[in-house]
């Protein structure tokens, strides 16, 4: 295994482009290393892009959006406060993944890379309409997060594209998000069923909600019908039963270890039901 | 002699009887006692029993004392975790 | 309670000193099983089947022998043939033979020079796998037409016209059940499963062996029992046992897991081929769930009687357990426990063991009771709940006591279930008033305890200060509580009493620490070998004192005159006499050896409140309540941990824990991931009360704790979820989606 | 065989070097390179916390960070964590609370507990058991670490 540890996204590009066996990028590393230690994948070339100047960095843009560097940690994100205002449901979703010590390598972009369709992170950033940076071989572009997901552990990156960074929107007034996710314990497990839900208000009224589902599905899934179940409501409980049924329907789960479709396909109503729940009281600047 | 009571499943190896007069003044005895009137109960005292003498339980011990009027129980063997 | 020459009054015991070794243990300092090197050192690293059941057609060692840096390699042609009975089935386990009867079946090993090579050459070896049916659920391996794993393995007790998996039978029981059940006036029957559990002790087996060509050598090894390993090795390997001498590293656990081998054999064979380079070896967490014994799993009919008033008439029960492809599950012990707790005139227990393509089971805290509690104290429960009857007092009117004949057929001595009991219905956690969704449980369990071959020494050093040799490992404290006991049988200062653990050259044979045994039997051994020190002291100072020995007596750390002597004499202190004991006829020490039968068995009782979230099915533990019979605690903090710990293992085993296999006979979940064990913010803090009974069989009065608290928590947890949610449910674990399918009415 | 890599670091305040290949972990770096053997394997899969050390400050399993990813960095391990003789408080409060059985996740919990304490001198019972959700203990049912845990929290908070 070679160890490469280039000083830009460019360099790092490169490298990968010109590999020709396994190539994976090393940020948190806690998907990486595990597949290593289990023989999974041995990577020929292992590209560490924390040397590149910026990568550690969150930083707020001049719209009120903010920008999160690749290999930024799970700990490093919760450790920001006015990021944790904004977007708390996001931040949450990133929380949740692993333990206080993968917290402290884990990252937002490699939670998206690693491809699980249970992924804690990924909900939330598409409920927030986030796009990430790629650069590659043919130069920098800005793809929408919910484009990179292809399947249980496949993203549609090119070979030699790797991803620098996540950009979040402007919270903008009158927003709320919130993720929740089902796990046998408390703790430690990966997602059985995963929802995070951003909307905007005016008064008591949705004006606009994203609902997105982890778990049921063999990629992170944004459910349009079901933002759309609870838009122009109160979220009163009839919107909240089409919010669930509409959540339900959009599921394609699988049986696994984990759980079971029937319980998948029910348990994502009730989450949907209850995270929308969250993110409506944050919306109207209830205190939480 | 004492008398040896046999759990359910060890009474067809012993013409179906499940309280057994043994001579013996040690377990020692009473088993080899046992497999003498019985010889159907060997394998099974061979894989391993427990005895229990008036309500306790004797390990690995054949030279444990053991008086005409005394209660013996075989037992399955036994072990933990 | 004072019971005929056993003490009542202490001046140690009850206290709840540091341990010795804890100042190791939080500077990291302890050393484990791995934390050993030794110059020119080697790596081992297992190759494992990948099937649930195949033939072993062939084995190509050639490319991994070709790779820099690798010394040895074995398979099972490198270990002698022809061993019978357990030993046959050891060897077997530790290496496959003709076939790979489960997945994670070691088939080969390799020693290199670094742990990564060793890995590498591991990737080399190929086997050629014949793959073949296979079976993994007890239930199907019993079944006509299931896969044979091994002809010929049924022993006497199995009768004619079973599966051949079927491996040995169990039977007993007494009364008329017919008559019985037709007393009652409410009878219940139920069918029950549980999965395998595994021990889950944080650190997996590891081990550094030495063996030269003259079959002597060395093994440094994390176990619970040396001796166990030394005589198990020697088998496997055919060498001497007394060639190999074992030591004994700090145990990270075990819970049974580690009263057995699995990979000591291999380091020992590739250290003997490699040249007698010592050869380290270490098990993934992958391969300790896969191929270490996790416990067997059960499948389980329970039929019970019980009249308006509460009194069970009659109970039955038919216990069926896998415990992997040999035999071994521990439905012995299931039988004879399942109806313990209560005096039952009319009950019969039936048992299979029987054989499946899963790893050999080993034994896990209270090996085979929790299972058949899980089963009868649910039935129990349910017939208290439709006879609207509280599930305490009913047990109390049902509950075994002192002169009542076991179900297993011998009268308990003094035992203390009715105290635990009466302590659970006085406590706080018992009347806590439960919202919506909540549910209280009730159980009570029982484990019968172990004394088992002990060895013990104890030697006084030239300032007086008293050296405990004990061959029990420490697992959880037990090196403070021998030096409790050392310290109250010589009146001297805890601190004054160092405890060793010695290795397998040092004393005699000792069992593992398993059985609930360690503080029960070691302890007994530590007072005797105590008295016999002191015997000696005092005999030092009469002489001293021109007086005959028997007129000297031992308090509080000194000799004193006494009788026709009393005060003549200035008490003479333990430092004094060993001060001067090289020119007083040389070292003291005292000895035990033996067999120790006074042991008896532990009850507890647990009552649990949980709630249960009626959308997702998942189970909150709110509320946790153990309470168990000590016998005497030597020390009660340590006796709380066992509780606590004890009662979380079962909370895991009741709601997350399982194994997995997928329709290919793989183990799906072999990792901390997904075998989930409980975290800390699963729990609650879990309250205890000590119920002190003495056992009349151990000079203070000891019974072992270990075990009982892994028994009650299955039952416990199941009742209270039938009173949270109404639905009875009888097949563990409690996973979310199983509790909201019965939620939903599909379960 | 992958060439080593040469490693400079800091280990407890020293500065230490050694070589590694680079697929090792930096617990194995630990372990096998540079005799600190306190971390421990329980998995290897960052699923049980016995190898918790801490990175520049940072909390980690010493299994999910290549041995190379600590060149230049300060790696804090169980080792370090008492004052020559002096236990730091939370160690002393381990062995009076009965907080460990066989104490092999013991320098795992204790480093982790320690860095929960420098950021936040007063948790609740609820962040304690939240905090080390990822350190498994399979002997105590956790009851006596979260007490040792408060308690060592109280007396750091008097002291200062």
């Amino acid at each position: 295994m070679n160890y490469h540890t280039p000083e830009s996204f460019e360099d790092a590009a490169a490298i990968a482009a010109a590999a020709t066996g396994t190539t994976r990028f090393l940020a948190g590393g806690t998907d990486v290393l595990v597949q290593l230690r289990t023989d999974l994948v041995t990577p020929d070339d292992l590209i560490d892009i924390k040397h590149i100047p910026g990568v550690k960095q969150i930083t707020r843009r001049e719209d009120g959006g903010w920008r999160i560097g690749a290999a930024v940690a799970g700990a490093e994100m919760t450790e920001t406060a006015a990021l944790c205002a904004d977007w708390p449901g996001l931040v949450e979703g990133m929380d949740l993944v692993g333990s206080t010590q993968v917290q402290g390598r884990a990252t937002l972009v490699g939670n998206l890379c690693n491809g699980s369709p249970a992924a804690d992170g990924v909900p939330g950033m598409i409920a927030a309409g986030c796009t990430v940076t790629v650069i590659g071989p043919e130069g920098a572009r800005e793809v929408a997060v919910e484009e990179i997901p292809a399947g249980p552990g496949k993203t549609t990156l090119d070979r030699g594209e790797v991803i620098t960074g996540v950009n979040i929107p402007p919270r903008g007034a009158h927003g709320g998000d919130a993720y929740l996710r089902f796990i046998p314990r408390t703790e430690m497990d990966i997602a059985v069923v995963g929802c995070a839900v951003n909307l905007r208000v005016d008064g008591a009224t949705i004006t606009h909600a994203r609902v997105v589902l982890g778990a049921v599905a063999p990629t992170v899934r944004l459910v349009p019908e079901a933002g759309e179940a609870i838009a122009g409501t109160t979220l009163d409980s009839a919107a909240l039963d089409r919010l669930a049924r509409a959540a339900s329907a959009a599921c394609h789960p699988i049986d696994d270890k984990r759980g079971t479709i029937e319980f998948r396909t029910h348990v994502a109503g009730v989450l949907a039901k209850r995270a929308a729940t969250i993110a409506y009281s944050r919306a109207k600047g209830d205190q939480a | 002699m004492a008398e040896v009571h046999l759990w359910s499943g060890l009474r067809s190896l012993a013409d179906g009887q499940e309280v057994v007069a043994v001579e013996g003044k040690t377990v020692g005895q009473l088993l080899d006692g046992l497999v003498k009137a019985h010889p159907g109960l060997e394998p099974a005292i061979r894989r391993g029993v427990s005895v229990a003498v008036d309500g306790q339980i004797v390990p690995g011990n054949r030279n444990h004392p053991v008086d005409p009027d005394s209660e013996v129980f075989l037992l399955q063997k036994l072990a933990g975790g | 309670m004072a019971l005929d020459g056993q003490k009542t009054a202490y001046t140690y015991i009850g206290t709840t000193p540091d341990r010795p070794d804890g100042l190791d243990k939080v500077t990291g300092r302890a050393r484990y099983g791995a934390d050993i090197s030794l110059p020119g050192m080697l790596h081992g690293a297992v190759v494992r089947s990948p099937h649930a059941h195949a033939k072993i057609l062939k084995i190509d060692t050639s490319k991994a022998m070709a790779l820099d840096g690798v010394k040895a390699v074995i398979t099972r042609a490198d270990f002698p043939d022809g061993l019978e009975g357990e030993d046959w089935n050891l060897q077997e386990n530790c290496m496959a033979g003709d076939k790979a009867l489960y997945d994670g079946h070691a088939v080969a090993a390799v020693a290199a020079t670094s742990p990564l090579i060793a890995r590498d050459a591991a990737k080399l070896i190929e086997v050629a796998y014949e793959p073949l049916p296979h079976v993994t659920d007890v239930d199907a391996a019993m079944a006509e037409g299931a896969p044979v794993i091994r002809e010929g393995a049924a022993d006497f007790s199995v009768p004619d016209g079973l599966h051949p998996n079927v491996v040995r039978y169990f039977d007993s029981g007494r009364g008329d059940l017919e008559q019985g059940f037709a007393e009652a006036d409410l009878v219940i029957e139920k069918s029950f499963t549980t999965e395998a559990a595994h021990q889950g002790y944080i650190e997996p087996q590891a081990c550094l062996g030495q063996m030269g060509g003259d079959g002597r050598g060395e093994l440094w090894v994390t176990t619970q029992g040396h001796w166990f390993v030394r005589r198990m090795c020697a088998a496997i390997l055919g060498t001497e046992a007394t060639g190999l001498r074992v030591t004994p590293s700090e145990i990270g656990g075990g819970f049974g897991g580690k009263t057995t081998v699995f990979i000591e054999p291999l380091s020992l064979a590739l250290s003997r081929k490699a040249g007698g380079k010592p050869v380290k070896m270490g098990m993934t967490r992958s391969e300790v769930l896969r191929a270490t014994g996790p416990t067997a799993s059960a499948s389980m009919d329970i039929k019970m009687g019980m009249t308006k008033d509460g009194r069970i008439t009659a109970a039955s029960g038919t216990f069926r357990m896998q415990g992997g492809a040999f035999p071994g599950a521990p439905v012995d012990v299931t039988t004879m426990l399942a109806f313990g707790n209560y005096d039952i005139a009319h009950v019969r227990q039936v048992g299979y063991d029987v054989l499946a393509n899963r790893p050999k089971q080993a034994a896990y805290r209270a090996p085979g009771a929790p299972m058949a509690a899980f089963a009868t104290e649910s039935v129990l429960d349910e017939l208290c709940r439709q006879l609207h009857l509280d599930p305490i007092d009913t047990r109390l009117k049902n509950a075994a006591r002192e002169g009542t004949r076991a179900t297993f057929g011998p009268k308990y001595g003094p035992i203390g279930l009715v105290e635990t009991l009466e302590a659970a219905k006085a406590h706080p956690n018992y009347r806590q008033p439960l919202g919506p969704n909540q549910g209280r449980g009730v159980a009570s369990g029982y484990w019968m305890n172990w004394g088992g071959e002990t060895s013990a020494s104890v030697a006084i050093s030239e300032d007086g200060s008293i050296t405990v040799s004990i061959g029990t490992p420490d697992i959880g404290g037990s090196r403070a509580s021998m030096a409790l006991m050392a310290a109250e049988a010589f009146g001297v200062p805890y601190e004054n009493v160092r405890v060793n653990i010695s290795d397998t050259g040092a004393l005699g044979v000792n069992e593992p620490t398993h059985g609930s045994r360690a503080t029960y039997a070691s302890g007994l051994a530590t007072i005797r070998a105590a008295e016999d020190c002191i015997t000696k002291l005092c005999k030092r100072a009469a002489d001293k004192w021109e007086i005959d020995a028997e007129a000297v007596t031992w308090e509080d750390g000194c000799a004193k005159p006494s009788g026709p002597n009393a005060g003549d004499f200035p008490p003479m202190p333990i430092a004094e006499i060993a001060a001067e004991m090289g020119e007083t006829g040389g070292p003291i020490s005292g000895h035990f050896e033996g067999t120790p039968a006074g042991f008896s068995g532990s009850f507890g009782t647990h009552v649990v409140d949980v709630e249960v979230d009626p959308e997702t099915g998942r189970t909150t533990i709110l509320r946790y309540l153990v309470v168990q019979d000590a016998g005497k605690a030597i020390h009660p903090a340590y006796v709380e941990g066992q509780f606590q710990g004890g009662a979380v293992q079962g909370i895991g085993w009741t709601l997350n824990e399982e194994y997995i296999y997928g329709e290919d006979g793989r183990l799906q979940n072999a990792g901390f991931l997904d075998y989930r064990i409980p975290v800390a913010s699963d729990l609650p803090m879990i309250d205890t009360v000590i119920v002190e009974v003495p056992n009349p069989g151990h000079p203070y009065g000891v019974r072992g704790v270990g075990e009982t608290g892994i028994t009650p928590p299955l039952p416990a947890i199941a009742n209270a979820v039938r009173e949270a949610t109404g639905k009875r449910l009888c097949d563990l674990p409690l996973r979310p989606s199983r509790v909201l399918a019965a939620i939903r009415g599909k379960g | 065989m992958t060439r080593r890599l040469h490693v400079s670091t800091t280990l407890n305040g020293d500065a230490v070097d050694f070589l590694c290949d680079p697929r090792e972990t930096l617990l194995d770096c630990l372990r096998d390179h540079l005799g600190a053997t306190g971390a421990k394997e329980g998995c290897g899969t960052g699923d049980c916390g016995a190898c918790s050390v801490t990175l520049d400050g940072r909390l980690v399993c010493s299994c999910l960070v290549l041995g190379v990813e600590a060149e230049g960095k300060e790696i804090g391990t169980i080792e370090g964590m008492a004052d020559g003789e002096t236990l730091h408080p939370l160690q002393r409060k381990f062995i009076e609370h009965a907080a460990l059985q066989c104490g092999i996740c013991t320098p795992g919990i204790l480093i982790a507990a320690k860095n929960l304490l420098d950021r936040n001198p007063d948790p609740t019972e609820t962040e304690v058991r939240y905090w080390l959700a990822g350190n498994l203990c399979r002997c105590t049912g956790y009851d006596k670490i979260v007490r040792a845990v408060m308690d060592a929290a109280s007396e750091l908070r008097e002291a200062s």
